[in-house]
């Protein structure tokens, strides 16, 4: 037991792909053992995650269950693994989304062994993001999770997947370049990319001194700008959205739900880790700037949602809104760092990346249900549809609740926090974000109408198209995001403690 | 006494006719018999300089020795190398055993 | 002149003679006849080297064993007892002028070589050279090993000579 | 128990009765509704409880029931800027719990028999549509029936579903009237946005009830937004949401004085007009009021919850919560007063052109709350409280009351068989007073109460109240617009009662109505009894003849919530005769216009522009629906996402493209390709060609070249580093 205590992370991060090396020899065409195989293998790093939450002590500051091997020593990288509360909340989001996304992939038959092999790869390049404590590790696994996200888009996507998957890589790997050479950049100038030693010999720098021959604070302004583009393109913020309704859209049904929930967090868990600490002079500087995208994004995310006909882009679409709150938070902690304000901002802001990670992923699982039933994502085809799946309607009115904002539920607490942390420091903004709010409401009611309500269509009511209600397996894969959306919209102390501390001991 | 000089030159002009019979008879069994020339040049250097420095290390009667090992050991490959290749290609002039040619 | 001295010159003499007939008779057989009288004249150089050991495997080994192995060699590749043709490939002399060169570097390193005039001291009264050579060989503390060594690679030799030069079994 | 956790258990039973319903008795309608009304009495006796206990407390308001506060959000260093939540019980919540409770249990019971519990499954209903009747054997009353079949009402295919949701919504309902903060008085109140989505929604197959579903929740979203954004700035600003942490004088002190930077209100100023929008939103005040009347698509209970019990009730609830606030800045207030008044007359006239009976009742309910909002902004704090009290009582009534006649009036339709005859139609009523008894008397109990009739009835006391207030604070305007919109109040109350229950029956349909069960008459009684009594607890002490013989327990009790103990104002006869006129002139004259009108043609008032509610939904759909969608589609979506920002990415699609054949095409192929590489591997092929002889498989060539090159290197190294 003593090697699992030490090394609980390493191994919550190599699970998944140790079990994707040991797919690769289970005997081909038996797709119920690879979905069994990887299902359990998914639930291993979940429960080694939930040891990891239950020991974690959240009144400590700095990170915990540090572990540092030697990597590649000539460039002065180590393999630096840890968490605080921050990175605690996204790894937890993934190893629980990992096993839901697995167990709604069991509808999958086509080419199952490289799929499910592709999975587990994805959740060991995202939780490596999550965890790395060096500048190095942590792009070398930010680049590791986009490759199977490529294939998962590219091989079993629906019709426009080659254009939505060259779009997602290349948008985010155009992001990432800027990335790579800032991160070289640190690593010439320190000699080392240890982040927690960075946090402090980068901000001790002397300002008035050259760099590189340049004076730093022009450095930093470009290194700033170089880490927030790649972090920007995959949160998204408007107006580097564009690739995240095509990707998906097209992805299959499971990888939408990691995209969207867990994904999207890379970019904002980049800020947060990254920006915040590393730059919090040119944040506060280009705060005013961020915050303009962050309400453009939580703006025209809302209408273009609103204006979508397709089921999965109208979800698609929300997520730009409703990452757009993340970014506002951000924004506002990077403006008036340090205050009580910021703090709540940051609150929300980390929350707010759980909880659309709960209710994105449910969406595009409920989205994938129907489609998979349907074989359409037209919302003109479908209406009236909730007599003939009543346990299905009541779960999506319930996510969509959720997605909604719809106090009781998660997504409340979260938007809440950013407003009031933002209002006192970007008023201008956050009213304008209101608008934002409202047309939320308009198009996930918007959805609702078209999908469940209104007078049925017969063609789904009978013969070879009668639509089936969601069976038993779906609905598993729902009730454990549903039981946390109601459990942190009504006693969210549990996990706020945790993120608070964190906030409080980090900015 | 005979200086070592008279031995190193003899072993030396030995050496150079073998290696003139090496590099000019067509005969394979031809080349064979300058390698032994040569081999045996060597062996009277090594013998020499036993005899001229120290008489006591046995170094050099034991490298002639491990000479003749080896030197029989190349014969009778070579030989038989040579047996073979003419069965097959009923010929022991080395020219005309080129196969390894471009 | 002592007597030594022209009985190595006679030897050397002798022994390069007969070298050079090894190398540029036309007759094989004769060649390796030759080569068999040059033995002999190492084997002489052996006995004024007072390295009596040698000189006896010398005549025993190579003029007993090797040499005739050349004659049958000689006499299994040969269709009839006739050599045809040039014995000298067309590169004979390229070859014979390497071989001057080689002499004449060799000789120049020789001649630029401080223990070139060095004479022999005086064999200790009472030194065996063979006992001892026979437990240089077999001593732990010396050359068992190569010694080993090389009778491993003789026996290899046999059978890879017997493998090699057996009949296509095909 | 003690009477805190009495009071955190109270708003419980409603939301395990949702739970209970949706996870596991939804196929039985029977455990269903029991579960539901068992909720609902379970939530009513703890109320009741708190309520007799918070009558005992001395000075309630300074000490109200409640107990400690919890941590509810970890947020900042240190405990004392965690979120705290706790619950409240000053005399405003008692008296609210009071008649929230009453009319919750109420149209709980009611809807047992509104849902037509008993009778047998619709031959062709269908989950989402209202149900159409079933077909049932011949039971040898209706002899008349020649094929021996009949039709008779049948149960609501989605019977236990509805009892959920009203479950849901009590439970909103309950946490708002108990919250000790604005934070989870918000999430009630949006929980009950949610509930009012699904029930007003409930018949979800039906265009128009999806549609008005929609349109309540985005309309009342609007203001909620903007309440979001009051709560945060009150939050940011005070540190806290606590009622009890707010009206303390410092904090409101800070509030009046610090500046917000808009329009040059102060802090207390802007916040109140942000919070004040969401009332507006929720108490559909003009001009957001459009949703409260296509909310009618819904069963008629939830019509009844919406307006009387609790959603339309929260927004003036939360106006009177937060008034010491409010009241800070006059400009506020000046906003509030004139918000009500107008729309109280506003509303007033769109009633009195309405046929629909349900529709009717909604204008009337914006117009009431339009009263009780304007009385706010007088500063009629009491006279505001009371109104709610009362009018929640008499409108719950009136609500259930037009159901049961909606309900008699379908049993008419089935009957028939003839279903073009509209059964809420009022033109299509008539003489009902004979076919529905009970359902007549409480009516005109609730109608007269409605319409303010003297002495007998709440309404009078209320309305009174309030008229006198804005009379003696000199608020001449808001005085004069009140008393216009009584006297159409009581117009077209009497309109109502007329066309509806007075005169002979003007179908065939109305002949054949029936009275309703027990479960929605007995509702009816117990709340018409309130209608009329509730009002005894608050005669002014000064009142002719009356005054002093009752003591003004609601003003005392109630006044208390504030720190201030309001002032009775001064008794003039002036109001009071003005009262007396409008209801009583209002009642004669709507019964001399309508007791001969036969037919809508013959209605003089149907004025289009009053039928059309002044065209708003009309307005509001060109001006800012039909825009909206064309931004989002056409502007946001096609234009600037798929046009500008895709457009440029896909500038750099051929971009690259070009850039890369012309890379390829100029560099790559003749420089690189042909020269460098092809030029390279050339060169070693034709230096390979060449050196190939040297390759002549010939072991003594190889030898002497090996020789060569030893000796020229051994004779280089000599002559160069030896020599």
């Amino acid at each position: 037991m003593n090697f699992i205590d030490t090394h609980l992370l390493s191994l919550i991060l190599f699970v998944p792909a140790l079990a994707a090396v040991i797919i690769l020899f289970l005997p081909n065409g038996e797709n119920k053992l690879f979905h069994w195989f990887t299902l359990g293998a998914s639930l291993i790093p979940f429960v080694l995650s939930l040891v990891v939450w239950f020991r974690f002590d959240a009144t400590q500051s700095g990170f915990q269950f540090e572990e540092a091997y030697v990597w590649y020593e000539a460039i002065g990288s180590s393999f630096h693994l840890g968490v605080d509360g921050l990175s605690l909340t996204m790894v937890l989001l993934t190893t629980l989304l990992t096993p839901l996304a697995i167990l709604a992939s069991f509808s999958i038959s086509d080419r199952v062994k490289a799929y499910m092999m592709l999975f587990l790869f994805l959740e060991t390049g995202m939780l490596g993001v999550f965890m790395a404590l060096d500048l190095l590790i942590f792009f070398v696994f930010w680049e590791v999770g986009l490759v199977p996200m490529f294939f998962l888009i590219n091989q079993w996507g629906s019709a426009n997947r080659n254009y939505a998957s060259m779009k997602f890589l290349i948008y985010t790997m155009g992001g990432s370049l800027g990335l790579l050479l800032a991160i070289q950049m640190l690593g010439v100038l320190f000699g080392h990319f240890d982040l927690v030693r960075l946090y402090e010999g980068w901000n001790s720098l002397d300002p008035t001194k050259t760099l590189l021959g340049l004076p730093v604070s022009t450095v930093k302004a470009i290194a700033f700008w170089a880490f927030t583009i790649a972090f920007a393109v995959k949160v998204p913020v408007w107006p580097f959205h564009t690739w995240l309704p095509d990707a998906h859209t097209e992805a299959p049904t499971a990888g939408s739900m990691i995209l969207a929930g867990v994904l999207l967090k890379l970019g904002a868990y980049g800020f947060l880790r990254l920006i915040l600490p590393l730059y919090p002079n040119e944040a506060r500087i280009f705060a005013g700037a961020l915050a303009v995208l962050a309400t453009a994004a939580i703006v025209f995310g809302a209408f273009a949602a609103y204006a979508q006909t397709d089921f999965k882009r109208l979800v698609a679409y929300s997520s730009v809104n409703h990452m757009g709150f993340v970014v506002l938070g951000i924004a506002a902690a990077a403006f008036a760092a340090g205050t009580n304000d910021a703090t709540i901002a940051l609150n929300g802001a980390i929350l707010q990346m759980f909880n659309h990670g709960l209710s994105a992923a449910g969406m595009f699982f409920l989205v994938g249900v129907i489609y998979e039933r349907t074989h359409t994502r037209d919302l003109g085809k479908f209406g009236g549809l909730f007599p003939l799946v009543p346990v299905y309607g009541g779960i999506l009115i319930f996510t969509s609740m959720a997605s909604l904002g719809l106090p009781g539920l998660n997504g409340f607490i979260s938007e809440f926090l950013v407003v009031r942390g933002a209002w006192p420091i970007l008023p201008i903004y956050t009213a304008i974000s209101m608008l934002g709010l409202l047309f939320t409401g308009a198009y996930i009611l918007k959805g609702i109408k078209q999908v469940l309500h209104g007078p049925l269509n017969e063609h789904w009511a009978r013969g070879e198209h009668k639509l089936t209600e969601i069976n038993t397996r779906e609905i598993l894969v729902m009730v454990p995001l549903m039981a946390l959306i109601l459990w942190i919209g009504i006693w969210p102390a549990w996990i706020l403690n945790v993120i608070n501390n964190a906030v409080v001991k980090l900015f | 006494m005979v200086p070592l000089s008279w031995y190193l030159i003899f072993a030396a002009a030995l050496f150079s006719i073998g290696l003139f019979g090496v590099l000019s008879r067509r005969n394979a069994v031809a080349i064979l018999l300058g390698i032994e020339l040569m081999l045996n040049s060597v062996n009277i250097n090594l013998a020499a300089f036993w005899r001229y420095g120290d008489v006591l290390q046995m170094t050099g009667q034991v490298f002639a020795i491990i000479v003749f090992a080896v030197a029989a050991a190349e014969v009778a490959v070579g030989l038989a190398l040579v047996i073979s290749v003419y069965r097959r290609r009923n010929t022991v002039v080395a020219d005309e055993i080129n196969m390894m040619k471009w | 002149m002592t007597g030594e001295q022209i009985i190595f010159i006679l030897t050397a003499l002798f022994t390069l003679g007969s070298g050079f007939m090894v190398v540029t008779s036309r007759n094989l057989i004769h060649a390796a006849l030759w080569l068999v009288s040059a033995l002999f004249g190492v084997a002489v150089t052996y006995a004024l080297l007072s390295a009596a050991f040698l000189a006896v495997v010398q005549v025993v080994v190579y003029i007993g064993a090797i040499a005739i192995l050349f004659i049958f060699a000689v006499m299994l590749t040969r269709k009839d007892m006739r050599d045809q043709g040039p014995q000298m490939n067309s590169n004979w002399w390229f070859g014979a002028l390497l071989s001057v060169l080689v002499f004449v570097g060799l000789f120049f390193l020789l001649q630029g070589w401080s223990g070139m005039s060095r004479t022999a001291s005086a064999i200790p009264a009472g030194f065996d050279a063979i006992s001892e050579l026979g437990d240089a060989l077999i001593s732990p503390d010396a050359y068992v090993l190569p010694f080993e060594v090389a009778s491993v690679l003789l026996v290899a030799a046999l059978i890879g000579a017997v493998y090699v030069a057996a009949f296509n079994r095909k | 128990m003690t009477t805190e956790l009495l009071i955190w258990l109270i708003p419980l039973p409603p939301v395990l009765a949702f739970f209970l319903i949706v996870l596991l008795t939804n196929k039985n309608k029977a455990l269903s509704h029991t579960i539901a009304v068992g909720a609902a009495l379970l939530s009513w006796l703890g109320s009741m409880i708190v309520f007799v206990q918070a009558l005992g407390v001395e000075h309630l308001g300074e000490h109200p029931l409640g107990g400690e506060p919890i941590n509810w959000l970890p947020l900042g260093e240190s405990v004392d800027t965690y979120f705290k939540i706790g619950v409240l019980v000053d005399p405003l919540s008692a008296v609210t719990l009071f008649f929230v409770a009453w009319t919750v249990l109420m149209i709980f019971l009611y809807s047992v028999g509104y849902h037509n519990f008993g009778q047998p499954v619709g031959d062709h209903d269908h989950p989402g549509l209202p149900p159409h009747g079933a077909t049932v054997e011949e039971h040898g009353h209706q002899r008349s029936s020649p094929v021996g079949k009949h039709v008779v009402p049948s149960i609501e295919p989605m019977y236990s579903r509805f009892f959920a949701f009203i479950g849901l919504f009590a439970f909103g309902m309950f946490v708002l009237v108990l919250s000790d903060n604005l934070l989870t008085l918000f999430v009630g109140w949006e929980i009950m946005g949610l509930c009012s989505y699904l029930l007003i929604g409930f018949w979800y197959a039906k265009p128009s009830a999806r549609d008005a579903a929609i349109k309540a929740f985005i309309t009342t979203r609007i203001g909620d937004v903007f309440m979001l954004l009051g709560i945060a700035y009150l939050y940011s600003a005070t540190g806290t949401l606590s009622f009890r942490e707010i009206f303390t004088e410092g904090i409101l002190h800070t509030l009046a004085t610090v500046p917000s930077g808009v329009l040059g209100l102060s802090a207390a100023g802007l916040i109140g007009l942000l919070l004040f929008i969401g009332t507006i939103g929720k108490s559909a005040q003009f001009p957001l009021h459009v949703w409260l009347p296509d909310a009618m698509e819904g069963p008629t209970p939830v019509s009844a919850m919406i307006h009387a019990a609790t959603m339309v009730s929260a927004g003036v609830y939360m106006v009177i919560r937060m008034f010491p606030l409010i009241s800070l800045d006059p400009t506020t207030m000046a906003v509030v007063a004139f918000i009500g008044a107008f729309t109280a007359l506003f509303a007033a006239t769109i009633a009195v052109a309405q046929n629909d009976i349900k529709r009717v009742l909604a204008y009337s309910t914006i117009s009431q709350l339009g009263f009780m909002i304007a009385a706010l902004g007088i500063g009629a704090y009491v006279a505001a409280v009371f109104h709610l009290v009362t009018h929640a009582f008499f409108k719950a009534l009136l609500f259930l009351g037009s159901g049961s006649v909606i309900h008699g009036m379908e049993h008419g339709v089935l009957h028939t068989g003839n279903h073009k005859v509209d059964p809420q139609d009022m033109f299509n009523m008539g003489g009902l007073r004979r076919k529905m008894p009970i359902t007549f008397w409480t009516f005109l109990i609730g109608g007269f109460a409605l319409s303010g009739f003297p002495i007998i009835t709440a309404g009078f006391w209320s309305k009174d109240e309030i008229l006198a207030d804005a009379f003696g604070h000199g608020h001449t305007a808001v005085f004069v617009t009140l008393a216009v919109a009584a006297f159409l109040t009581a117009f077209y109350t009497m309109r109502q009662i007329t066309l509806t229950f007075l005169g002979e029956a003007r179908t065939k349909e109305a002949e054949h109505a029936q009275e309703t069960p027990w479960t929605m008459t007995l509702p009816l009684v117990i709340l018409a009894f309130f209608a009329v009594t509730y009002g005894w607890v608050g005669i002014p002490e000064h009142f002719p003849a009356l005054g002093g013989l009752v003591p003004n327990w609601f003003h005392e009790f109630v006044g208390g919530t504030l720190a201030e103990h309001p002032e009775a104002v001064e008794f003039s006869v002036w109001p009071l005769l003005t009262s007396l006129f409008v209801a009583l002139g209002g009642l004669t004259f709507g019964w001399l216009v309508y007791r001969n009108v036969n037919s809508a043609a013959e209605d003089r008032l149907q004025i289009p522009v009053l039928k059309n509610k002044y065209y708003f939904d009309e307005i509001y759909d060109r001006v800012f629906v039909k825009p909206a969608y064309w931004f989002a589609e056409a502007v946001i979506y096609k234009f600037m996402d798929q046009s500008v920002i895709d457009g440029i990415l896909h500038i750099f699609g051929p971009v690259t493209d070009r850039l890369g054949s012309a890379i390829r095409n100029y560099f790559d192929l003749p420089v690189i390709n042909r020269f460098f590489g092809d030029g390279s591997a050339n060169v070693t092929y034709w230096f390979g060609g060449k050196l190939r002889a040297v390759q002549t498989g010939r072991i003594q060539q190889y030898l002497m070249l090996a020789l060569v090159v030893f000796i020229g290197i051994g004779a280089a190294l000599y002559f160069f580093l030896l020599a």
